[in-house]
Protein backbone atom coordinates (compact mmCIF):
# COMPACT_ATOMS: atom_id res chain seq x y z
CA UNK A 1 0.00 0.00 0.00
CA UNK A 2 3.04 2.30 0.23
CA UNK A 3 2.58 3.44 -3.70
CA UNK A 4 -0.93 4.38 -2.97
CA UNK A 5 0.08 6.35 -0.37
CA UNK A 6 2.40 8.31 -1.63
CA UNK A 7 0.41 8.51 -4.78
CA UNK A 8 -2.54 9.97 -2.89
CA UNK A 9 0.18 12.22 -0.60
CA UNK A 10 1.61 13.74 -3.52
CA UNK A 11 -2.35 14.12 -5.44
CA UNK A 12 -4.07 15.34 -2.14
CA UNK A 13 -0.91 17.99 -0.99
CA UNK A 14 -1.06 19.35 -4.26
CA UNK A 15 -4.69 19.58 -4.52
CA UNK A 16 -5.48 20.91 -1.43
CA UNK A 17 -2.78 22.75 0.30
CA UNK A 18 -1.96 25.82 -2.09
CA UNK A 19 -0.39 27.84 0.13
CA UNK A 20 1.20 26.00 3.23
CA UNK A 21 1.02 27.79 6.48
CA UNK A 22 1.63 27.19 10.33
CA UNK A 23 -0.20 24.57 10.52
CA UNK A 24 -2.90 22.04 8.78
CA UNK A 25 -5.74 23.68 9.01
CA UNK A 26 -9.01 21.72 10.04
CA UNK A 27 -10.93 22.75 6.18
CA UNK A 28 -7.29 21.40 4.15
CA UNK A 29 -7.73 18.04 6.71
CA UNK A 30 -10.92 17.76 5.52
CA UNK A 31 -10.13 18.46 2.12
CA UNK A 32 -7.17 15.46 2.10
CA UNK A 33 -9.85 13.27 3.69
CA UNK A 34 -12.39 13.78 0.72
CA UNK A 35 -9.44 13.71 -1.68
CA UNK A 36 -7.93 10.44 0.03
CA UNK A 37 -11.66 8.54 -0.40
CA UNK A 38 -11.90 10.09 -4.01
CA UNK A 39 -8.53 8.68 -5.14
CA UNK A 40 -9.10 5.61 -3.58
CA UNK A 41 -12.69 5.18 -5.43
CA UNK A 42 -10.75 6.20 -8.53
CA UNK A 43 -8.10 3.34 -7.94
CA UNK A 44 -10.95 0.98 -8.10
CA UNK A 45 -12.81 2.26 -11.05
CA UNK A 46 -9.18 2.45 -12.97
CA UNK A 47 -8.68 -0.92 -11.62
CA UNK A 48 -11.81 -2.88 -12.73
CA UNK A 49 -11.68 -0.98 -15.89
CA UNK A 50 -8.20 -2.48 -16.68
CA UNK A 51 -8.73 -5.85 -15.46
CA UNK A 52 -12.04 -6.11 -17.43
CA UNK A 53 -9.62 -5.40 -20.66
CA UNK A 54 -6.79 -7.39 -20.31
CA UNK A 55 -8.92 -10.34 -19.63
CA UNK B 1 5.94 -10.90 -11.01
CA UNK B 2 2.68 -10.49 -12.83
CA UNK B 3 0.69 -9.58 -9.86
CA UNK B 4 3.10 -6.56 -8.98
CA UNK B 5 3.31 -5.39 -12.56
CA UNK B 6 -0.85 -5.38 -12.92
CA UNK B 7 -0.81 -3.26 -9.50
CA UNK B 8 2.10 -1.08 -11.23
CA UNK B 9 -0.24 -0.21 -14.20
CA UNK B 10 -3.00 0.45 -12.39
CA UNK B 11 -1.22 2.83 -10.03
CA UNK B 12 0.35 4.60 -13.75
CA UNK B 13 -3.51 4.58 -14.74
CA UNK B 14 -5.02 6.27 -11.92
CA UNK B 15 -2.46 8.80 -12.03
CA UNK B 16 -2.93 9.50 -15.62
CA UNK B 17 -6.39 9.80 -15.75
CA UNK B 18 -6.77 11.16 -12.40
CA UNK B 19 -5.19 14.71 -13.57
CA UNK B 20 -7.70 14.17 -16.84
CA UNK B 21 -11.12 13.42 -15.07
CA UNK B 22 -10.95 15.14 -11.93
CA UNK B 23 -10.98 18.36 -11.72
CA UNK B 24 -12.36 19.22 -8.33
CA UNK B 25 -12.88 16.83 -4.96
CA UNK B 26 -16.76 16.31 -4.34
CA UNK B 27 -18.38 14.14 -1.96
CA UNK B 28 -18.38 11.54 -4.62
CA UNK B 29 -16.99 10.67 -7.93
CA UNK B 30 -19.84 11.59 -10.20
CA UNK B 31 -21.28 9.95 -13.47
CA UNK B 32 -19.02 11.91 -15.38
CA UNK B 33 -16.23 11.69 -13.76
CA UNK B 34 -16.55 7.90 -13.91
CA UNK B 35 -17.25 7.50 -17.36
CA UNK B 36 -13.94 9.99 -18.14
CA UNK B 37 -11.80 7.12 -16.23
CA UNK B 38 -13.23 3.90 -17.57
CA UNK B 39 -12.89 5.44 -20.66
CA UNK B 40 -9.65 7.04 -19.94
CA UNK B 41 -8.63 3.66 -19.34
CA UNK B 42 -9.77 1.86 -22.25
CA UNK B 43 -8.46 4.46 -24.73
CA UNK B 44 -4.98 5.02 -23.55
CA UNK B 45 -4.50 1.10 -23.78
CA UNK B 46 -6.13 1.51 -27.46
CA UNK B 47 -3.62 4.28 -28.22
CA UNK B 48 -1.00 1.74 -27.32
CA UNK B 49 -1.93 -1.11 -29.53
CA UNK B 50 -2.73 1.49 -32.11
CA UNK B 51 0.94 2.86 -31.59
CA UNK B 52 2.41 -0.77 -31.83
CA UNK B 53 0.22 -1.95 -34.84
CA UNK B 54 0.92 1.16 -36.64
CA UNK B 55 4.67 0.29 -35.97
CA UNK B 56 4.77 -2.83 -37.29
CA UNK B 57 3.13 -1.83 -40.19
CA UNK B 58 6.26 0.13 -41.10
CA UNK B 59 8.34 -2.54 -39.99
CA UNK B 60 6.76 -4.81 -42.61
CA UNK B 61 6.54 -2.41 -45.78
CA UNK B 62 10.21 -1.47 -44.86
CA UNK B 63 11.36 -5.13 -45.21
CA UNK C 1 12.00 0.00 -28.30
CA UNK C 2 9.37 -0.08 -25.49
CA UNK C 3 11.01 3.04 -23.45
CA UNK C 4 10.61 5.32 -27.60
CA UNK C 5 6.57 3.21 -27.41
CA UNK C 6 5.71 4.16 -23.56
CA UNK C 7 6.46 8.08 -24.47
CA UNK C 8 5.11 8.34 -27.72
CA UNK C 9 1.90 6.78 -25.90
CA UNK C 10 2.11 9.58 -23.05
CA UNK C 11 2.98 12.22 -25.12
CA UNK C 12 0.46 11.92 -27.89
CA UNK C 13 -2.04 10.78 -25.72
CA UNK C 14 -2.18 13.56 -24.00
CA UNK C 15 -1.90 15.99 -27.05
CA UNK C 16 -4.25 13.78 -29.02
CA UNK C 17 -7.24 12.65 -26.80
CA UNK C 18 -8.35 15.76 -25.02
CA UNK C 19 -11.92 13.76 -23.95
CA UNK C 20 -11.59 10.35 -23.59
CA UNK C 21 -15.13 8.97 -25.28
CA UNK C 22 -16.49 5.60 -25.98
CA UNK C 23 -14.53 5.01 -28.75
CA UNK C 24 -10.87 6.07 -30.36
CA UNK C 25 -12.62 8.51 -32.66
CA UNK C 26 -10.82 8.41 -36.88
CA UNK C 27 -9.77 11.87 -35.71
CA UNK C 28 -7.99 10.87 -32.72
CA UNK C 29 -6.19 7.88 -34.37
CA UNK C 30 -5.14 10.56 -37.64
CA UNK C 31 -3.95 12.46 -34.65
CA UNK C 32 -1.80 9.62 -32.77
CA UNK C 33 -0.50 8.56 -36.20
CA UNK C 34 1.12 11.96 -36.97
CA UNK C 35 2.30 12.70 -33.61
CA UNK C 36 3.76 9.14 -33.56
CA UNK C 37 5.77 10.64 -36.87
CA UNK C 38 6.59 13.98 -35.87
CA UNK C 39 8.25 12.22 -32.22
CA UNK C 40 10.31 9.93 -34.27
CA UNK C 41 11.36 12.44 -36.63
CA UNK C 42 12.24 14.82 -32.95
CA UNK C 43 13.78 11.08 -31.72
CA UNK C 44 16.39 11.63 -34.74
CA UNK C 45 17.11 15.22 -34.68
CA UNK C 46 17.68 15.19 -30.99
CA UNK C 47 20.00 11.70 -31.42
CA UNK C 48 21.87 14.04 -34.05
CA UNK C 49 22.60 16.96 -32.34
CA UNK C 50 23.09 14.82 -29.13
CA UNK C 51 25.83 12.51 -30.54
CA UNK C 52 27.59 15.61 -32.65
CA UNK C 53 27.94 16.89 -29.52
CA UNK C 54 29.46 14.15 -27.81
CA UNK C 55 31.44 12.67 -30.17
CA UNK D 1 21.20 3.09 4.09
CA UNK D 2 19.56 5.63 5.66
CA UNK D 3 21.58 8.52 4.79
CA UNK D 4 21.05 7.54 1.33
CA UNK D 5 17.26 7.61 2.00
CA UNK D 6 17.58 11.06 4.19
CA UNK D 7 19.30 12.84 1.12
CA UNK D 8 16.65 11.28 -1.33
CA UNK D 9 13.72 12.32 0.88
CA UNK D 10 15.54 16.22 0.66
CA UNK D 11 15.80 15.94 -2.89
CA UNK D 12 12.62 15.22 -3.66
CA UNK D 13 11.36 17.78 -1.09
CA UNK D 14 13.28 20.13 -2.45
CA UNK D 15 12.15 19.96 -6.00
CA UNK D 16 8.47 19.69 -4.51
CA UNK D 17 8.67 22.89 -2.12
CA UNK D 18 11.02 24.83 -5.17
CA UNK D 19 8.18 24.71 -7.49
CA UNK D 20 5.14 25.34 -4.59
CA UNK D 21 7.53 28.15 -2.81
CA UNK D 22 9.98 30.28 -5.41
CA UNK D 23 8.63 31.98 -8.37
CA UNK D 24 11.15 34.20 -9.34
CA UNK D 25 14.66 33.89 -9.28
CA UNK D 26 16.41 37.10 -6.91
CA UNK D 27 19.39 37.75 -5.33
CA UNK D 28 18.37 35.78 -2.09
CA UNK D 29 15.44 33.72 -0.86
CA UNK D 30 13.81 36.08 0.98
CA UNK D 31 11.55 35.74 3.59
CA UNK D 32 8.30 34.52 2.74
CA UNK D 33 9.78 32.39 0.30
CA UNK D 34 11.75 30.78 3.27
CA UNK D 35 8.63 30.62 5.58
CA UNK D 36 6.85 29.06 2.73
CA UNK D 37 9.85 26.44 2.04
CA UNK D 38 9.78 25.63 6.00
CA UNK D 39 6.16 25.33 5.96
CA UNK D 40 5.72 23.24 2.83
CA UNK D 41 8.06 20.61 4.25
CA UNK D 42 5.94 20.43 7.60
CA UNK D 43 2.64 20.19 5.64
CA UNK D 44 3.93 17.82 3.50
CA UNK D 45 4.75 15.40 6.86
CA UNK D 46 1.38 16.33 8.39
CA UNK D 47 -0.65 15.21 5.46
CA UNK D 48 1.37 12.17 4.98
CA UNK D 49 1.01 11.04 8.93
CA UNK D 50 -2.82 12.26 8.40
CA UNK D 51 -3.11 10.07 5.72
CA UNK D 52 -1.43 6.72 6.90
CA UNK D 53 -3.57 7.26 10.46
CA UNK D 54 -6.86 7.66 8.72
CA UNK D 55 -6.00 4.48 6.73
CA UNK D 56 -5.46 2.71 10.24
CA UNK D 57 -8.53 3.97 11.26
CA UNK D 58 -10.79 2.73 8.71
CA UNK D 59 -9.38 -0.51 8.58
CA UNK D 60 -9.50 -0.98 12.50
CA UNK D 61 -13.55 -0.08 11.99
CA UNK D 62 -13.46 -2.74 9.22
CA UNK D 63 -12.32 -5.39 11.33
CA UNK E 1 26.30 15.67 -5.45
CA UNK E 2 25.30 14.05 -8.83
CA UNK E 3 21.50 14.48 -8.14
CA UNK E 4 21.34 17.35 -6.82
CA UNK E 5 23.23 18.19 -10.39
CA UNK E 6 20.58 17.27 -12.16
CA UNK E 7 17.91 18.95 -10.24
CA UNK E 8 19.44 22.00 -10.48
CA UNK E 9 19.95 21.15 -14.81
CA UNK E 10 16.54 20.60 -15.08
CA UNK E 11 14.86 23.48 -12.59
CA UNK E 12 17.12 26.17 -13.75
CA UNK E 13 17.27 24.91 -17.68
CA UNK E 14 13.49 25.57 -17.69
CA UNK E 15 13.28 29.03 -15.45
CA UNK E 16 16.52 30.32 -17.14
CA UNK E 17 16.61 29.42 -21.31
CA UNK E 18 12.68 29.93 -22.03
CA UNK E 19 13.93 30.02 -25.90
CA UNK E 20 16.83 27.96 -26.48
CA UNK E 21 19.42 30.21 -29.27
CA UNK E 22 22.64 29.83 -30.76
CA UNK E 23 24.34 29.86 -27.79
CA UNK E 24 23.98 30.59 -24.03
CA UNK E 25 23.62 34.26 -23.99
CA UNK E 26 25.23 35.68 -20.76
CA UNK E 27 21.78 36.97 -19.68
CA UNK E 28 20.98 33.17 -19.37
CA UNK E 29 23.75 31.94 -17.83
CA UNK E 30 23.95 35.21 -14.97
CA UNK E 31 20.30 33.16 -14.70
CA UNK E 32 21.80 29.98 -14.29
CA UNK E 33 24.24 31.00 -11.71
CA UNK E 34 21.42 32.78 -9.35
CA UNK E 35 18.65 30.43 -9.58
CA UNK E 36 21.83 27.45 -9.06
CA UNK E 37 22.78 29.51 -5.89
CA UNK E 38 18.71 30.02 -4.68
CA UNK E 39 18.04 25.96 -5.49
CA UNK E 40 21.53 25.15 -3.14
CA UNK E 41 19.91 27.89 -0.19
CA UNK E 42 16.64 26.33 -0.79
CA UNK E 43 18.39 22.95 -0.45
CA UNK E 44 19.80 23.99 2.85
CA UNK E 45 16.34 25.32 4.16
CA UNK E 46 14.73 21.76 3.21
CA UNK E 47 17.21 19.93 4.83
CA UNK E 48 17.08 22.10 8.54
CA UNK E 49 13.16 21.89 8.32
CA UNK E 50 13.37 18.01 7.67
CA UNK E 51 15.70 17.11 9.97
CA UNK E 52 14.45 19.37 12.35
CA UNK E 53 11.05 17.26 12.13
CA UNK E 54 12.67 13.85 11.67
CA UNK E 55 14.96 13.35 14.98
CA UNK F 1 26.53 0.08 -20.50
CA UNK F 2 27.91 2.77 -22.74
CA UNK F 3 24.91 2.43 -25.54
CA UNK F 4 22.04 2.34 -23.17
CA UNK F 5 23.71 5.20 -21.11
CA UNK F 6 23.32 6.98 -24.76
CA UNK F 7 20.15 5.76 -25.98
CA UNK F 8 18.31 6.62 -22.00
CA UNK F 9 19.77 10.36 -22.61
CA UNK F 10 18.35 10.49 -25.79
CA UNK F 11 15.23 9.46 -24.91
CA UNK F 12 15.50 12.07 -21.60
CA UNK F 13 16.23 15.44 -24.16
CA UNK F 14 13.39 14.43 -26.55
CA UNK F 15 11.18 14.28 -23.95
CA UNK F 16 12.01 17.43 -22.53
CA UNK F 17 12.30 18.95 -25.66
CA UNK F 18 9.39 18.11 -27.43
CA UNK F 19 7.43 19.75 -24.41
CA UNK F 20 9.90 23.03 -25.13
CA UNK F 21 10.26 22.87 -28.85
CA UNK F 22 6.38 21.33 -30.15
CA UNK F 23 3.25 23.50 -29.83
CA UNK F 24 1.26 21.98 -32.29
CA UNK F 25 1.21 18.56 -34.83
CA UNK F 26 1.72 19.33 -38.35
CA UNK F 27 2.33 17.00 -41.35
CA UNK F 28 6.07 17.61 -40.70
CA UNK F 29 8.34 19.17 -37.89
CA UNK F 30 9.37 22.62 -39.82
CA UNK F 31 12.51 24.20 -39.76
CA UNK F 32 11.74 26.80 -36.30
CA UNK F 33 10.69 23.09 -34.46
CA UNK F 34 13.98 21.69 -35.63
CA UNK F 35 16.00 24.46 -34.91
CA UNK F 36 14.84 24.67 -31.31
CA UNK F 37 14.81 20.84 -31.01
CA UNK F 38 18.77 21.57 -31.91
CA UNK F 39 19.72 24.69 -30.02
CA UNK F 40 17.57 23.06 -27.11
CA UNK F 41 19.94 19.67 -26.50
CA UNK F 42 23.16 22.07 -27.08
CA UNK F 43 22.22 24.55 -24.38
CA UNK F 44 20.61 21.93 -22.00
CA UNK F 45 24.90 20.35 -22.11
CA UNK F 46 26.09 24.23 -22.24
CA UNK F 47 23.49 24.72 -19.17
CA UNK F 48 25.13 21.26 -17.41
CA UNK F 49 28.85 21.95 -18.09
CA UNK F 50 28.09 25.54 -16.60
CA UNK F 51 26.63 24.42 -13.42
CA UNK F 52 29.64 21.69 -13.12
CA UNK F 53 32.11 24.17 -14.15
CA UNK F 54 30.64 26.78 -11.14
CA UNK F 55 30.54 24.30 -9.07
CA UNK F 56 34.20 22.88 -8.85
CA UNK F 57 35.10 26.77 -9.01
CA UNK F 58 33.35 27.27 -5.64
CA UNK F 59 34.65 24.26 -3.94
CA UNK F 60 38.00 25.64 -5.42
CA UNK F 61 37.88 28.82 -3.66
CA UNK F 62 36.60 27.56 -0.31
CA UNK F 63 40.05 25.02 -0.02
Amino acid sequence: AQELINKINEKCFSKCITKPGNKLESSEQTCVAKCMDRYMEAWNIVSRAYISRVQ
Amino acid sequence: NARMRLQQSIHTFTDLCWDKCINKISNKIDRGEETCLTNCVERFLDTSLFIVKRLEETRKNLS
